[in-house]
């Protein structure tokens, strides 16, 4: 590990970080990293999931407070005890998971702490809502500020908090995944603006699984992994490669899922497939939606937010409302299921989107997650018997490589990317015959993720269909034999894997 | 308010659903004018008004301190002790300092009923910030540490009631008369405690629409985590409304003991927090926090004290026996109705599955049941018999749409 | 008073000072000032017979108004050693499971009475030797009697009453209402017995309610102590004084002052603080085998109702001018003294009573 | 449970903080030998065991059932309500079939007692199916769909019985004497209840951690949306654990029959939900759900029934009015206490900032207080100020510590 001797320190650092140390019950997230960045570079941070990016950017943004070591901002030794200590010193983050007051307009969000007073000292939303105006409008994002945060969509939510951020206007601005929730246009958007804010000497701090990102706008890289600091270096000395293997520590096997899989017999057709909207100018999610799946088969859905790729695999799991119209078989019998039990009784199984909020147990052991959906394996005369459960579970731990401690292990003490595995395997202990993979990479490091992609080519390979969603278009080409394209809930292209490129993809997205 | 409405919920001063509950009251108002026997409503308009502007104004008061707390998303069970601990502090304190006057039913002079009254406001203050501190500082659930002061201020305020007259009294007493002339003079002016309602809530209503506290009060109950990360003291947040509900409660502990010249901690007021949640949730609070409005606390207080009095009037003897399950059955009416909307719209099945079909004979009894009890058997039977036939053609009716749905 | 007084209103004495002495404890049916005066009788009792040389002490505890309070506070004091007597005010007079407990006790060699509350005596005549305290039924009938008269003094020969109580189902709120229904006559009806579950708010509602929805009323009926005020204020507040006659039970301080105010036409006082006394008496006598002391007190103890020790009733009147006199109740038998508020009050002051 | 436990909490047979529970226990009783005057624990073990273990009965039977409610993220605010309802229930029933044994006081024979206890159980039943359908059709919050029944079952009690002894019965009555030996029979073995509660608490243990259905409580209390989308029938859970409360109530209220000998649903069981949900959580369920144990909850009941007999026992005058408060104070200290440890490594702080500072003087001013009635004033003012020093004293000490922190 390379921390930075005192003397190289440049006059024109932003920000130096010296032994920062940070201790959770458990674990040790931080050890003695020290970081320099300088005045007015973008500095990009990248690192396997729990390697320590967000909690130092947590104390950077004074969020949490360091068991050890010492900050520099500008020049100035500094210590926040909370969020405002750090926005007074010009220090602004845009956290990795929302934090939007649902309830609330986007204005009241965006100034939430920093209310404007009118006069007599009361509340002026007139003013906020102006202001929050010109700040999506920088965003190029449609929304109203009057608008409630909580009916706003995912990718607009994401864009919200980064307009929160922007009103500080920082002198340092801290990213953390602002991307992880946005497809590829909204990126585009963001990238625009970034380049803006640097225009203005704004330091950028920038987090990001996605490679091509970091190197498309990254001056310098740190590396962090299991919380130390492994090393800083400019962008044109480094390649992608390099940068993952510092993050993983060891190579990664560049799969190739090249090889073409057998195309067995169709397992899913959705025809015509409609769902309404009542309350939306739009009228419907999905329209006259139709699709087919072999086994054997992945198809990848593109689209960009909202688009209404997480309804469509709803609507087929059988969690939308009843009234959609239009037909959809399995193995050629029509079904309609009113309940995802039906679905997984009829050999279905889905990975949703937002494991934190729709996936995982945090109560349940790793064992508990991993078996909640095959129970009645784990029983003996009635009861659940422990041993049973530990066998059961075992399988699918080791076929996902899931890293833990145990079988009894606490789930909430596993990085992201282990929890996704965890609730793979929850699915594949049904042993689904369809799989539906709602976005199964979101916020998952490349290590992960190429071991994902690894088990998921698998899987195929063994007879089963996927049917896969990404916000990533590298990751479905990499994996889809087919890609089908949604815009605005209608099916507006199908490429196979010769003629798919980002770019055709991207236009047929964007309508 | 308006500015956080989504605005399918907005609508003219009030949002839609505090017009239907405005319009259910007009209805209950109106309903109870025909039926009852000697339409009081019509011919003693003043009276009754009287009545239900008093009970209105003394649960509004505690009421609105609720609504401050569950917006805030807190909750606080201990209204209704705290209010016998604001009684008897407000006693005890009279009685310590003008002992004489107060065993002989003497005037004991504004000086002395300030400082009861203050006294009573201080002890809220303290409780507020009690609560706080367990909440925030010890991390208790809200639910269970106003739970334990809802045991603890009420035998609190019993051993205070019965050491003070113990020390001060030649015998010891459970409970204090109260009989200052100016106690009197709130007790037969309605206005008064109206009055103070109406600040109050429009006070309230200030703070919860057009200040910043009020602004944070929403964020922190909406999302907490967010509410700190965006730099709010949230647990400064918390002791006002912690303190705020239990200052309104002392205070309408005040006019208590204006309205029944005593402090007898040993039951009074007990259970009415549960009226103030009730009246603030079927004004439109939600429990999960975040939501919620003064004008629909306000409304909400009114539906529940005009429903309790047209209960007593429609039903003229041992009216107080099916009293709890008229209201029973309103609130959850009223809540309920609040969302019919989506209900609609969802295609939601109220009768789905095995559940339904048990669901049908438990509502038919209770339907039954009710109308045997106070009107006959026979006509119970039939309307139970009614009920049951009603809900099990719905049910069917789901269940005809549930499959045409299906391809044929 | 005083002093005593003071000694025992430190639960001190209770908590600590207690070793070595023994308690006769006195289980009242809920929390109410009837039985604090009834406590002063105990104290005043304990220093008439001075328990506290004989190493003895009575001391009061409230009941919380369920049978199941009274209940485990039976069983509590079964296993304490500490408990020489006990005399309760029964909530439920034909609980069997109350009567048990007090059998338990008995059977422990606690001596068990019962005051003011008793027992169902056709029933569980054996529950206990003997009752102190006033028929209940027969107070019903002297105020009955006094409504009367007064009702008919204002020239009202018709309508219809309204009585209130904290539970109307209970033993002795019942026994008044039937004493009092059955005294005044076919001539008027009985519109409502109304209960407010002991919560104040909800007693004056009642009244009010009352009011609004009988036109015909002409006399309101308080039945508990607490009721007397509530009447008292309601009717004042609705200027319905002129056309409602209001009679009560249990002069509460404050009815007291109603009283004198001229908003209470009669009150039927029982006498708590004579309980008190003689519930001291009669329990030292039988922990300290005093057959004479007991005979004294029940001279007729072999015959059917010779186990019962009348405390006595007061049927209490305006100063200025009743409207009831002695002679109109004098048909409802019992030993009940006829006496004007001003004699009342110099008795209370005599003993340094708020209420009775 | 021990496969859902962090390690951490982990422990032989019982968690951490149960162990620590069984011990606070054990000391409650063993202080309560040594203070009370006349050692009645030591000299009479018996008798005072009885007592307890027949009041720890009769709450945990239902303790059990707000458990399984809390541990599915639901709460169960109408069990004293279900109780009430359940003896008059049960009381009416024996008084159609068999109104001449009733009035006469005989024995009305098995047959009948039976039946009035199948009905009970039946009327938990449909209550339970009740507040599923309210909660999952109507969609109301739990909090709102139990605080209606809570109101609206008491008085569907009282109504109940009027008019049942109107029609069948010389006068009306609201209440409903049971005098049949077989309940007698019950009132006089404690062992029965004492039976009955080890049996259901065997079961639920069983239940919540060796079947699928327990684990999908479990699941549905951690997270119903993820539960939903596991194919796991979300309602049909919620369906059983509120039925498994209402009838656990409905139970327990054949035992409140047999033990007071009459149904009086006026005032029967009042309140007696929050000393469940109480034992609960003192046992260590978590209200937001998804946590929580049998053993805990048993020992949960234990400690609270303890404490209220060793109150009763170590204060010989008026107790009951000290009781409130020390219960409150107690389940406060019993929950923190669960969570002394991590309050310790998360270096969190006592007293923090302003709140502190007042939080000082409210504290010092409720154990002075208190002390001061229970003892003499003299040492009350004692305790007030040593409290107010100690506390400032902590005050200060943390206030010192966070300064260290920062660079000199
Ligand atoms: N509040 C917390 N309590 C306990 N442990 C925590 C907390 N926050 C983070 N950790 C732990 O600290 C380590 C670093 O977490 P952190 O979120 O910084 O990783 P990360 O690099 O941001 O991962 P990701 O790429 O998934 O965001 C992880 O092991 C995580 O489990
Ligand atoms: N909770 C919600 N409330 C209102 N509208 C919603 C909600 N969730 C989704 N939508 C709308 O439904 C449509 C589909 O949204 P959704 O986010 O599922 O699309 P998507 O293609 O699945 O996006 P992604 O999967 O990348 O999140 C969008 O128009 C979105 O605005
Ligand atoms: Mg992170
Ligand atoms: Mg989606």
């Amino acid at each position: 590990m390379t921390a930075l001797p005192a003397d190289r320190t440049s006059v024109d650092a932003a920000i130096v970080m010296r032994g920062i140390t940070k201790r959770f019950p458990g674990v040790v997230a931080l050890d003695d990293v020290s970081l320099e960045v300088r005045r007015g570079e973008l500095h990009a941070i990248c690192g396997e999931n729990g390697a320590g990016k967000s909690t130092l950017m947590k104390i950077l943004s004074g969020v949490y407070q360091p068991d050890a070591g010492t900050l520099v901002i500008h020049g100035r030794p500094a210590r926040f005890a909370g969020t405002r200590d750090a926005e007074r010193a010009g220090v602004a983050i845009i956290h990795q998971e929302l934090n939007l007051v649902e309830d609330l307009s986007v204005a009241a969000n965006v100034f939430l702490g920093r209310e404007r007073r009118g006069r007599l000292g009361f509340i002026d939303d007139a003013a906020m809502e102006a202001e929050t105006g010109r700040l999506l409008e920088m965003l190029e994002c449609q929304v109203a500020p009057r608008a409630t945060a909580g009916s706003l969509r995912v990718g607009d939510q994401q864009l919200v908090e980064i307009a929160k951020a922007l009103s500080l206007d920082a002198s340092i601005l801290v990213m953390d995944e602002p991307t992880s929730a946005l497809t590829e246009a909204e990126s585009a958007r963001l990238e625009r603006t970034i380049h803006r804010l640097r225009e203005r000497g704004t330091t950028i701090l920038y987090i990001s699984h996605k490679m091509e990102e970091v190197f498309r706008l990254a001056d310098r890289i740190t590396v962090l992994r299991d919380g130390r600091h492994v090393c800083t270096i400019d962008r044109a000395a480094a390649t992608p490669q390099e940068i993952t293997g510092w993050m993983v520590g060891r190579e990664i096997a560049g799969h190739s899922f090249h090889e073409p899989r057998p195309r067995g017999a169709t397992l899913l057709e959705v025809a015509h497939l409609t769902l309404p909207w009542p309350e939306h100018p739009r009228g419907y999610r999905l329209s006259d939606v139709s699709l087919d799946l072999h086994a054997g088969e992945i198809v990848g859905v593109a689209g960009l937010m909202g688009a209404g790729r997480t309804e469509l695999l709803e609507t087929i799991f059988g969690v939308s409302p009843p009234g959609w119209t239009g037909e959809i078989r399995i193995d050629g019998r029509p079904e309609r299921f009113t309940h995802p039990s039906e679905a997984c009784a009829a050999g279905i199984a889905m990975v949703t989107e937002d494991r934190k909020r729709l996936g995982l147990f945090p109560d349940l052991d790793v064992a508990g997650n991993v078996s909640l959906c095959s129970l009645a394996a784990a029983t003996s005369g009635g009861l659940l018997s422990r041993a049973r459960e530990e066998a059961l579970v075992a399988g699918p731990i080791r076929d996902t490589g899931v890293k833990t401690p145990g079988p009894h292990a606490a789930i909430t003490g596993l990085s992201g990317g282990n929890q996704q595995k965890c609730i793979i395997g929850r699915w594949l202990l049904t042993e689904p015959r369809i799989l539906l993979l709602d976005d199964p990479t979101r916020g998952i490091d490349v290590g992960a993720k190429a071991e994902l992609y690894a088990l998921i080519d698998r899987l195929c390979r063994r007879g089963m269909g996927v049917l896969l969603t990404s916000s990533e278009l590298p990751e479905l080409l990499t994996l889809s034999d087919r890609i089908l394209v949604l815009a605005e809930g209608r099916l507006t292209a199908e490429f196979d894997r010769a003629t798919a490129t980002e770019h055709r993809i991207l236009e047929a997205a964007t309508g | 308010m308006a500015a956080f409405l989504p605005p399918s919920a907005g609508g003219f001063l009030l949002r839609r659903s505090e017009w239907a509950l405005l319009a259910a009251i007009v209805a209950a108002v109106a309903l109870t004018a025909v039926v009852d026997a000697n339409h009081s409503y019509w011919f003693q308009p003043l009276a009754s008004l009287r009545d239900i502007a008093r009970s209105t104004a003394m649960l509004g008061i505690f009421a609105l301190g609720a609504a401050v707390v569950i917006i805030a998303g807190g909750i606080d069970l201990s209204a209704g002790s705290m209010i016998a601990l604001s009684t008897t502090v407000c006693g005890s304190t009279m009685l310590a300092l003008a002992p004489a006057e107060m065993v002989g039913f003497k005037p004991v002079g504004g000086a002395v009923v300030a400082a009861g009254c203050l006294a009573s406001l201080l002890a809220g203050f303290l409780v507020g910030t009690l609560h706080t501190w367990l909440i925030t500082a010890v991390r208790l659930p809200p639910f269970i540490a106003t739970l334990a002061t809802l045991v603890g201020l009420r035998s609190l305020a019993r051993a205070l009631a019965t050491s003070t007259t113990a020390a001060l009294l030649p015998t010891k007493n459970s409970q204090i008369n109260v009989y200052d002339p100016m106690f009197k003079v709130v007790r037969d002016n309605v206005w008064i405690p109206v009055a103070v309602f109406g600040a109050l809530a429009f006070i309230t209503w200030l703070l919860l629409t057009r200040t910043v506290l009020g602004r944070h009060i929403h964020a922190l109950g909406g999302n907490e985590q967010a509410a700190r990360l965006a730099g709010i003291r949230t647990d400064n947040v918390k002791w006002f409304a912690y303190c705020y509900a239990a200052m309104t409660a002392a205070l309408a502990g005040l006019f208590y003991v204006a309205n029944e010249s005593v402090a007898a901690p040993a039951n009074q007021a007990r259970g009415h927090e549960l009226n103030a949640i009730a009246a603030a949730v079927v004004g439109g609070c939600s429990l999960s926090g975040g939501v919620g409005t003064v004008p629909g606390t306000v409304l909400g207080t009114i539906f529940l004290r005009v429903v309790i009095d047209a209960v007593s009037k429609v039903i003229k003897t041992e009216s107080e026996i099916y009293e709890g399950l008229i209201v029973g059955v309103v609130v959850v009416l009223a809540v309920t109705f609040s969302q019919v909307g989506q209900m609609a719209k969802g295609g939601r099945r109220l009768l789905p599955g095995a559940l339904g079909l048990c669901a049908i004979p438990a509502l038919a009894l209770l339907a039954g049941g009710v109308v045997a009890m106070t009107a006959s058997p026979r006509t119970g039977l039939a309307a139970g018999i009614a009920a049951a036939v009603c809900l099990g053609a719905l049910k069917a009716w789901e269940a005809r749409q549930a499959a045409t749905v299906r391809p044929a | 008073a005083k002093p005593v007084e003071k000694a025992s209103a430190v639960p001190a004495a209770g908590a600590t000072g207690g070793a070595g002495s023994k308690r006769f404890v006195f289980i009242t049916n809920g929390d109410d000032p009837f039985w604090d005066a009834c406590n002063a009788g105990l104290v005043e009792g304990a220093k008439r017979s001075d328990l506290a040389k004989k190493g003895l002490r009575a001391v009061m505890e409230k009941g919380n108004g369920t049978a199941q309070g009274q209940i485990e506070k039976l069983r509590q004091l079964a296993s304490q050693a500490d408990v020489a007597g006990v005399a309760i005010s029964v909530i439920q007079a034909e609980n069997a499971a109350i009567v048990e407990e007090m059998k338990n006790l008995a059977a422990k060699g606690v001596k068990v009475i019962t005051v003011d509350g008793d027992v169902n005596r056709g029933m569980f005549r054996d529950a206990r030797p003997y009752y102190i305290g006033t028929d209940n039924i027969v107070g019903g009938r002297v105020l009955g009697a006094a409504a009367k008269a007064i009702l008919a003094a204002r020239g009202k020969t018709a309508g219809s009453y309204v009585q209130f109580a904290g539970f109307t189902d209970n033993d002795n709120a019942r026994a008044r209402m039937n004493g009092f229904k059955e005294a005044v006559g076919e001539a008027f009806k009985e519109a409502d017995r109304m209960s407010d579950e002991m919560d104040l708010a909800r007693a004056r509602d009642n009244v009010r309610t009352a009011l609004v929805n009988h036109p015909d009323l002409v006399a309101l009926v308080g039945i508990w102590a607490y009721n007397a005020p509530a009447i008292a204020e309601v009717v004042e507040e609705r200027k319905a004084r002129d056309r409602i006659t209001t009679v009560t039970f249990d002069a509460q301080a404050v009815a007291i002052e109603r009283m004198a105010a001229g908003q209470i036409d009669a009150m039927v006082v029982q006498n708590p603080f004579e309980m008190g006394i003689q519930t001291v008496r009669l329990l030292l006598a039988m922990h300290s085998g005093d057959e004479a002391a007991v005979r004294e007190m029940f001279p007729r103890a072999d015959e059917p109702d010779g186990d019962i020790y009348t405390t006595g009733l007061r049927l209490i009147v305006p100063d200025s001018d009743p409207l009831v006199k002695p002679t109109d109740v004098e048909g409802s038998k019992g030993s009940t003294e006829y006496m004007p508020l001003s004699a009342f009050r110099a008795w209370l002051a005599k003993y340094g009573l708020s209420s009775s």
